[in-house]
């Protein structure tokens, strides 16, 4: 295992506080790291909390911020954050407005912030409720699995919801109108190489040198199958197919691009999958209204990257340019 | 018979000592048809238990696993960590001051419900219920024979492995998650035949 | 060679369609994709060009835009960048108030913008001037030598020479300004994998399971040695080591510091560079006044990463935080 | 003997065949001890070069070879664009209409001296000029033999491995650059290989 770490049992807490001295000026780590919280919050706002295991930075300590998130919890890599830290966290940025929760669909995370929602009782004093992300197209559906899987979409309900609740909408609206982004965004990725968890020591699985995991999830866990290696194009057709066949967009709808690294892809390839998502794009006659291209939902070092489209509706693009100010993401600020 | 304490002592000892011998059994496990991290979570869970161990076991019965229980909820986060969590603090509030056989095995069986309860899983759906629920049956049937129990908790894990996953991270790999153990039914079916250790050296 | 591309002869193109795209409110292709230009010129204002081989990204394309640069010419793949293609880009952005060329000190860039300066002749009506960077302390100076290379400190002449460009400073004072900043800005990087040019098809070098490269370059060019593995705090210690030797801050000096991931390696792993640079810093009561993390001068997917610190003086910070608005670096617009 | 138009042809596609065809190699040189695209620069300015060989060697020596140079300059890139490009260049600045052979070897040395200073480098820093110098040297020394040129450029190639580079990115490697062919100097000798071969054919 090659990475830049002193210890495997310190990767976490020398990270988080890499990242609070990078960004003293936005964020504040809590107490026994549990959360890194927003430095300003503003008094009866709807307070946004997202976590989730560590490893998929920016996501979710990144988008802390005036616009996103009022807090992040991270676990440890690749692994649920506790009930305490989400309700450390809650305690710490509860104005009065209520909590919501962002969660990403894995067991995991959905069983710890549902045993936080139900240990709350009196220590936070308003409200709390949840958003579930579960953007994957990869995942096929059924009713006796667990659904499908939240990723990169994530952060675009983050944004969104962010927005709206800057602008103070309540609790009840937030929630409905996160749910109502999440169904409207799709995702899938893909592979070319495995990542490490550093307290595994070793990658999580293999590739050969010619294969690639079509459909892959955001831990390194497999997807829709292992198949030879294609083209960038190829590779974009399949993974827009599948989104695109999920969303059916109508013609001359408008929609936000995420074009989004793994961690271990550099950006010439990024703008390369860009460069092909939008040909697809075009020729189904959707508009690509707002277009992001970068790493901001990784899997540590995974080379490989995801595709997510989010169609838009009246209102979502101001909302999306409003100003936010987060260490992964800044604009208007 | 040794004191409660003691026997609570022993437990905590043998529980983390499989713990920490297997984490890198059970990681790999994960590994194959998770992320890889199942092995770290328990040996994190159940080493936070270790340490506490001198005010934990000091509690009585169900003081001691409602706590064991929060400890697990509160360090091993995952999947597992609520749980386990579930169960150990599930039993705690079953069980009376002084437990006999019979108050175990009906608050096994509540534990499991409430672990149902809290993962929306189904048995067959290839995870730590697959052990749970086959041991549970053994003891309602009767059966309380300790090596017999640990046998049955391995014999189902091993069981999982022609499963196709259902619940869980395994879910994802559809057909693929055939062939292997789930992390979880593994790391039960450890506890299980530690705890029966315990309980057979004292007995 | 595992990327997400077409074909190896298309990666520059499809790059740069799928960048021009994705930032189209900002940048614009220029005919046969000789340069990167922003969209809206300040009639008057010094035009600010750089460029240099792709594979860097998103040094320099990610850099144009308001505050930065006004184009950037990218060569292929670690190859510099033509003289025409400096031509093309100083007729399209000069506005009258004369061309300043950022040329990281590599023998191709400088000899080819020093061809196009010598051609620009009546082609471009202003007067053209250079700044050479030359940042990267892992190169030992010497007379005989080429001197040492330009790297990711480039990003920070760029930044502040961009700020004082859109505030209207003529061009001998911005090249001297440059040439200032420069001067108190040093690099060192280290590399943990190679990285493989997709016309060559194979690592430009190889390093064992339990080796890195200490002083690599931003091309894979080998640095001062190569060596055992060793912890983050030792990795930060060596590289910070021979940049305060050189740059010898005094205690209570105030600085920028900017962690550079190389393309490959991921935040987690940069946050905890910082943080163990940090300390180090600390120990010499340097003060960090401004900090980055983040792969901005990038080699591919090269694994691995750089330290920059440069040490600010009066002035410099107002022109830091003033409003940038790039693909890459975007803050108060 | 062939008129000059197609001898330039002849030229042309020499040049062409023995860089595409040592590309590989050369940048095998250049992964070695610079950036690994030594090979892909010099034929994508070779190729640049081919493609338009149709109305370059329509021109007469002098502007044909000054066209060269200037197709070299814009297509090549890195260092070794502007170094070959004013060597062409200057050899098309210098040469008559008609070049005699004391022409060829005079103007062959103003443009190494015009390559001098374009790239600030003396002969031993291992580069280029450590080929493009002792060829001219050998020439001036009345040694017109074509075979004995070629053999000398290769000689002189293999005489850059023990060179510790001065100039260029290999000078970052400092004494590892010890041991290895300078890529430019390798690229140089195939160029005067090729050009002596073709002036020998229609000699
Ligand atoms: N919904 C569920 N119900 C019961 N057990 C589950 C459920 N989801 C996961 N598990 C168990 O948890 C194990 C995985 O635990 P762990 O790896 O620690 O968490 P995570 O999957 O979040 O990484 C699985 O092997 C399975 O036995
Ligand atoms: N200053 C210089 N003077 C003469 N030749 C040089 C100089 N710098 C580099 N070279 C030659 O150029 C060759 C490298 O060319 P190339 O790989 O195409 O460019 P780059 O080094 O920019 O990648 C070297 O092997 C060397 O022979
Ligand atoms: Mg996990
Ligand atoms: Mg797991
Ligand atoms: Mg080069
Ligand atoms: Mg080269």
């Amino acid at each position: 295992m090659k990475k830049l770490i002193n210890a495997v049992d310190t990767v976490l807490s020398e990270t988080l506080d890499g990242f609070a001295a990078a960004h003293a000026d936005i964020v504040e780590l809590g107490e026994e790291r549990k959360f890194l919280r927003r430095k300003a919050l503003k008094k009866g706002k709807v307070a946004l909390i997202s976590g989730g295991g560590s490893g998929h930075e920016p996501l979710h300590g990144g988008f802390v911020g005036h616009g996103m998130l009022d807090a992040a919890c991270p676990g440890q890599v690749f692994t649920s954050p506790t009930p305490d830290q989400m309700l450390a966290a809650a305690q710490a940025v509860d104005t009065g407005g209520g909590v919501l929760f962002i969660v990403k669909n894995y067991e995991g995370d959905v069983m710890n912030f549902a045993m936080a929602a139900e240990m709350a009782g009196d220590m936070i004093g308003s409200p709390i409720a949840t958003i579930i992300t579960d953007d994957d197209v990869a995942v096929e559906t059924s009713t006796y699995s667990t659904g499908r899987r939240g990723v990169a979409g994530t952060m675009i309900v983050e944004r969104l919801v962010g927005a709206a609740a800057e602008q103070g909408q309540d609790i009840n609206a937030l929630q409905a109108y996160g749910k109502a982004v999440n169904a409207r965004t799709r995702s899938m990725g893909v592979a070319l190489t495995s990542c490490t968890v550093p307290a595994a020591g070793k990658p999580t699985f293999t590739l050969a040198d010619n294969e690639m995991e079509m459909g892959v999830g955001i831990h390194g866990e497999p997807g829709r199958r292992r198949v030879k290696l294609a083209s960038a194009d190829d590779i974009a057709a399949e993974m827009m197919g599948a989104i695109t066949g999920d969303l059916a967009p109508k013609p001359g709808q408008q929609a936000v691009l995420l074009v989004n690294g793994f961690g271990g892809t550099p950006s010439m390839e990024l703008y390369i999958m860009c460069n092909a998502a939008r040909k697809i794009l075009a020729g189904q006659k959707v508009l690509v209204a707002r277009c992001l291209v970068g790493s901001y939902v990784t899997s540590l070092e995974m080379a490989g990257c995801s595709l997510t489209l989010a169609l838009v509706e009246d209102g979502d693009l101001a909302l999306w340019d409003s100003p936010v100010h987060t260490a992964a993401l800044r604009w208007k600020m | 018979m040794t004191n409660s304490v003691e026997l609570r002592q022993k437990l905590v000892a043998a529980v983390l000592q499989v713990v920490e011998s297997h984490a890198e059994e059970l990681t790999s496990l994960d590994q194959a048809i998770g992320d890889g991290d199942h092995g770290i979570n328990m040996k994190r869970g159940f080493e936070a238990v270790a340490a506490d161990a001198a005010s934990l076991t000091a509690k009585p019965w169900p003081e001691f696993l409602k706590a064991v229980g929060m400890t697990l909820v509160m360090k091993v986060g995952g999947a597992s960590g609520p749980l386990f969590g579930t169960l150990f603090m599930t039993l705690g509030k079953e069980l009376p001051l002084e437990p006999s056989q019979d108050d175990l095995v009906k608050a096994f069986r509540a534990a499991i419900v409430a672990v149902q309860g809290r993962g929306k899983a189904e048995p067959g759906q290839k995870t730590m219920l697959d052990v749970l629920i086959p041991v549970a049956e053994q003891l309602e049937g009767g059966n309380r024979d300790l090596d017999a129990l640990a046998a049955k908790g391995h014999a189902a894990a091993e069981a999982t492995k022609p499963i196709k996953a259902i619940r869980g991270r395994a879910s994802f790999l559809g057909d693929r998650s055939i062939g292997h153990m789930d992390p979880g039914a593994r790391s039960s079916a450890l506890l299980i035949e530690a705890v029966a250790g315990v309980l057979k050296e004292v007995a």
